[in-house]
């Protein structure tokens, strides 16, 4: 089991991603040059995907308070209080790439991950969203795409048991080449029991509970280097295969050892694996973590450190307790059949440190590790505006009815039935407006009058054309959906889909969206909770359409008093209200 | 009313079902875990909706050969009222309790809906509050709900009126178009011969309240409530 | 010891996924394709080292659990 | 000509199903198990009689539907 000894070279730093200057302040920070491990801690932890490096900047603009929020950006979910010390847990995460490579689990494990993120806190899911992206109808790939995410959202959700109550999905060319699967989930907490990442108490145990850990999504081109020989000419697959199953049991266990006072903090190991969630956990907390990676359960033989730390195997969630609650966790753990291992202590040095059979295998100080976490002001451009076109200049030859008929059977609007019956969305006896059935979903609090709104929506045209104005419609129409059922807005989560930031022209489009939404928010007391970004949609140079997508949860006193779209009645009125 | 509701790894409609037995009987039922071996005291145990053990390899087979599925039968062979419902189905099919499977959706995808189902047989304890012919509207959630048994034992299902629920439209027409799954004969649910096991795949649990589903499920488990009761 | 278990529908059991399969691939383009039928395939590594013993074994495994008798027949086939 | 297709999980790849059916078998008090590993099985009737152009039909049929090669092998043989 002795440590694998590689050489970094430049060819071996360019491969993990990181610029010629990150790695200058890796070589400032240690002191000396990085092993292998500590080479790819820092690649994670600097990559877009962790360290939001070209959004940060402009994402900070964002209105995120309110009397109703509890916890804004930054933890694993926005939290709002929604009365009677009731707490709504929501977030949104994209899983565009892997779907696209493989529809079925890239969706699913999409899912599995939202999902993850909801009861880390805390709080059990109680409804799931989606918001989809295709390319034209016609194109060869995007009949099997649309069954295949479809299937994976529906394989996932409906094992889990959690209703799949809402989405929305376009069709556009732009997408042909990479679809955006975006999946929502809301959670329902009690306020003074949520949970957060932040460790604390020096010696205190650290344990990972859930599945094993494989070799599940370590990159390719990495694992190519010579060390690393042992197979390589089988390329690493770069999409997971999920395990709803687990991921229900995991569920289950956490919230029964969440009903205890034993958890001191813990987080869900996402897509950075047990590096993201150890470096988070002890960066929040001011202290450091030792890890004996060794004690980590493995679903394969002959792991290594490096693998270890950089595997994104899902349904895994890492813990600190309080000292001596070790066997009650476990056996909470052994009734759910699930793995759980003491892997670590938390310590007061202040670094991440990795043992290997008692060898260190890297040691890292944790806060330059993450305050050096690059951040750039990316230049932009502005979108230059386009003309407004008025209805009047645009002939139609179409009677109006035929125009209907024609609105009504295009790809955007037509029924989604096909879609929403594939989900289970009626497993809780709760929804209460199902979709199809109003302008947002409604679902009721169990044993409860009252009932959460939820919708996700976007309108990707409207922000090519100008994206501060469709920024700031997304934000609009996820406020008119809710309301329209009778509820109260309360707040926001966004999914930012846009294509390669180092180009001005789409880095203009994100910072006119972040500006709409920014100033809708404000304007509507609808602040923004939690979030995630996903830039670089390209194929061949071939950006997708901005694509911020909105997720909106509202409040509802009495759901008795929610109002669908349908006409219950011969001899109502219409009204017509708005400009 | 001592109601048991069996929990395997991977259910997830057992709230569902306690509500629905709760409503109708005033008493809310217990969970037993899948570990247990004896469930010797209760008056009905109900095998709920879910993925046990993720549905992997079959439907309810991993269910279908645990230790408490051994008492289910043991208390189902004393006469016991045993109810499965979905998932709970495809368990005591699995588990040889009652005839035939569950096939994967004639579609080939999963079904999320609120559908109707017509009663064949007003009979004790399962369908003693609902006329035979009605029609009830009550929802449906599966990927495995395709009911399939060779033509004799279909016909001796019919021959001995053990066949209790057909998919059939809201005026209670039973025909192609209606059967949603690709099941037998419209086949939605069965009995035993001693009558005292029924399966079935739609949910009248969640068809329990005006405000989501609707109570049309409800008969079902007021059924119960009154037979066994009494 | 390594086995392999295939676990196929009886023959007159109808078979939605490889119809379903046979359609697409007719889609795709391909010619003269006949009866598509999907079936499962299991691994599985025993400790066992004596053959007869191992096949006694997998044969319950496969009556208990791994296949339904009713719709299914199963052929197992001991790997080394 | 009647052709197997076997489609399995590439090694490295979680195998949910495979896992839980290694832990009902030992439920069921089944010793020695090792890893248990769920794969598909797929058969297909041909009209093409060339051998040699029936697997290089084959082996597309994988690559484009029957197999998704980022997280599965596929192995083809002809029966007969
Ligand atoms: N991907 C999806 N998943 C679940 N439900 C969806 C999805 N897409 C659309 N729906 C549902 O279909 C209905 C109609 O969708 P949409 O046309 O987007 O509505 P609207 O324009 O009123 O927001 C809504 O109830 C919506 O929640």
């Amino acid at each position: 089991m002795s440590l694998p000894q590689v050489d970094i070279t430049p060819e071996i730093v360019a491969e993990h991603g990181l610029t010629s200057d990150e790695y200058k302040t890796v070589l400032d920070i240690l002191g000396r040059a990085p092993n292998i491990t500590e080479l790819g801690i820092f690649s994670v932890m600097w990559s877009e995907h962790c360290s939001y490096k070209s959004s940060r900047v402009w994402l900070k603009t964002l209105p995120t308070e309110g009397p109703q929020v509890i916890q804004g950006p930054g933890e694993n979910a926005g939290v709002v209080d929604i009365g009677d010390g009731d707490a709504a847990v929501f977030k949104i995460e994209s899983h565009n790439h892997p779907s696209f490579i493989e529809p079925y689990q890239g969706a699913a494990t999409g899912v599995g991950g939202i999902m993850r993120d909801v009861f880390t806190m805390g709080a059990r899911p109680i409804a799931n969203l989606n918001a989809l992206r295709f390319g034209e109808p016609a194109h060869a790939k995007t009949r099997h795409l649309v069954s295949g995410v479809v299937a994976g959202i529906g394989g996932y959700g409906n094992c889990m048991g959690i209703p799949t109550v809402g989405g929305e999905v376009n069709f556009d060319k732009a997408y042909n080449g990479n679809i955006l699967v975006n999946a929502m989930t809301v959670g329902l907490a009690r306020t003074d029991k949520i949970f957060y990442s932040k460790a604390s108490g020096i010696g205190n145990p650290v344990v990972y509970v859930g599945s094993k850990t494989g070799r599940d999504g370590i990159h390719g081109a990495t694992m190519a280097s010579a060390e690393f020989s042992e197979d390589s000419e089988e390329k690493r697959p770069t999409v997971q295969v999920g395990d709803p199953f687990t991921e229900k049991l995991l569920l289950e266990a956490c919230l029964e050892l969440m009903a205890t006072d034993a958890i001191v903090s813990i987080q869900d190991m996402g897509a950075a694996g047990l590096t993201s969630s150890s470096v988070e956990m002890a960066d929040k907390g001011g202290v450091g973590i030792e890890l004996e990676l060794d004690k980590v359960p493995m679903r394969e033989e002959g792991m290594t450190p490096y693998e270890l730390m950089l595997s994104e195997s899902q349904e895994r969630m890492l813990m600190v307790l309080k000292p001596g609650r070790e066997a009650e966790a476990k056996a909470i753990f052994d009734k759910w059949e699930l793995d759980f291992a003491v892997v670590g202590t938390v310590t007061d040095t202040g670094n991440l440190t990795l043992k290997w059979y008692g060898e260190t295998a890297g040691e890292i100080p944790v806060a330059p590790l993450v305050d050096a976490s690059p951040m750039y002001e990316r230049p932009w451009e502005p979108t230059p505006s386009s003309p407004v076109v008025k209805s009047e200049d645009v002939a139609s030859s179409l009677s109006a009815g035929a125009a209907l008929k024609k609105l009504m059977a295009s790809p955007d609007l037509c029924s989604r039935r096909w879609i929403w019956e594939q989900y289970d969305h009626l497993i809780g006896g709760e929804t209460v407006q199902t979709p199809g059935a109003a302008d947002s979903a409604i679902v009721r609090l169990p044993g409860k009058s009252k009932a959460l709104a939820v919708t996700v929506d976007c309108t990707p045209r409207y922000c090519l054309a100008d994206p501060i104005t469709g920024g700031a419609q997304a934000v609009a129409e996820a406020w008119r959906n809710i309301t329209a059922t009778g509820a109260k807005p309360l707040a926001i989560t966004n999914n930012m889909n846009f294509g390669n930031p180092e180009r001005p022209r789409i880095m203009g489009q994100f910072v006119g969206a972040v500006k709409g939404m920014s100033a809708a928010a404000k304007t509507l007391d609808f602040p923004v909770v939690s979030g995630n970004v996903s830039l670089y949609n390209e194929t061949n140079g071939e950006a997708i359409l901005p694509t911020p997508v909105i997720g909106g949860v509202g409040l509802i006193e009495d759901a008795a008093n929610s109002v669908g779209l349908g006409l219950t009645e011969t001899g109502l009125i219409l009204i017509l209200i708005g400009e | 009313m001592k109601a048991a509701i069996t929990v395997f790894p991977g259910t997830n409609r057992e709230r569902d079902m306690a509500d629905a037995l709760e409503r109708a009987s005033g008493t809310r039922p217990t969970m037993v875990w899948h570990g247990e071996r004896d469930l010797s005291g209760y008056d009905l145990i109900v095998v709920p909706g879910g993925f046990s053990y993720g549905d992997y390899l079959r439907c309810g087979a991993m269910a279908g050969n645990s230790p408490i599925l051994r008492a289910v039968k043991e208390q189902a062979d004393r006469g016991v009222t045993v109810l499965g419902v979905c998932n709970g189905f495809q368990i005591l099919t699995e588990t040889g309790l009652l005839p035939g499977v569950l096939l994967r959706n004639a579609g080939l995808k999963f079904i999320c809906k609120m559908t109707h189902i017509r009663c064949e047989k007003s009979a004790a304890p399962f369908t003693g509050k609902l006329t035979q012919g009605q029609v009830s509207r009550v929802a449906v959630a599966h990927n495995e709900g395709n009911y399939y048994a060779d033509d004799e034992t279909l016909d001796m299902l019919e021959g001995e009126g053990r066949v209790v629920f057909r998919y059939c439209d809201d005026r209670g027409n039973v025909s192609d178009a209606t059967n949603l799954n690709g099941s037998q004969r419209n086949i939605a649910g069965i009995v035993n011969k001693r009558g005292n096991v029924l399966g079935m795949m739609p949910h009248p649990e969640n068809a329990i309240d005006p405000m989501a589903g609707g109570t049309e499920g409800l008969p079902i488990f007021q059924s119960l409530a009154t037979a066994i009761l009494a | 010891m390594k086995a392999n278990v295939t676990v196929t529908l009886k023959r007159g059991v109808l078979d939605p996924q490889g119809k379903a399969i046979g359609h697409a691939l007719e889609g795709l383009g391909f010619d003269g394709i006949g009866e598509v039928r999907q079936g499962k395939l299991i691994e599985v590594e025993l400790a066992e080292t004596d053959r007869a013993k191992a096949e006694a074994a997998l044969d319950e495994m496969c009556r208990k659990l791994l296949a339904n008798t009713v719709i299914e027949d199963y052929r197992i086939e001991i790997a080394e």
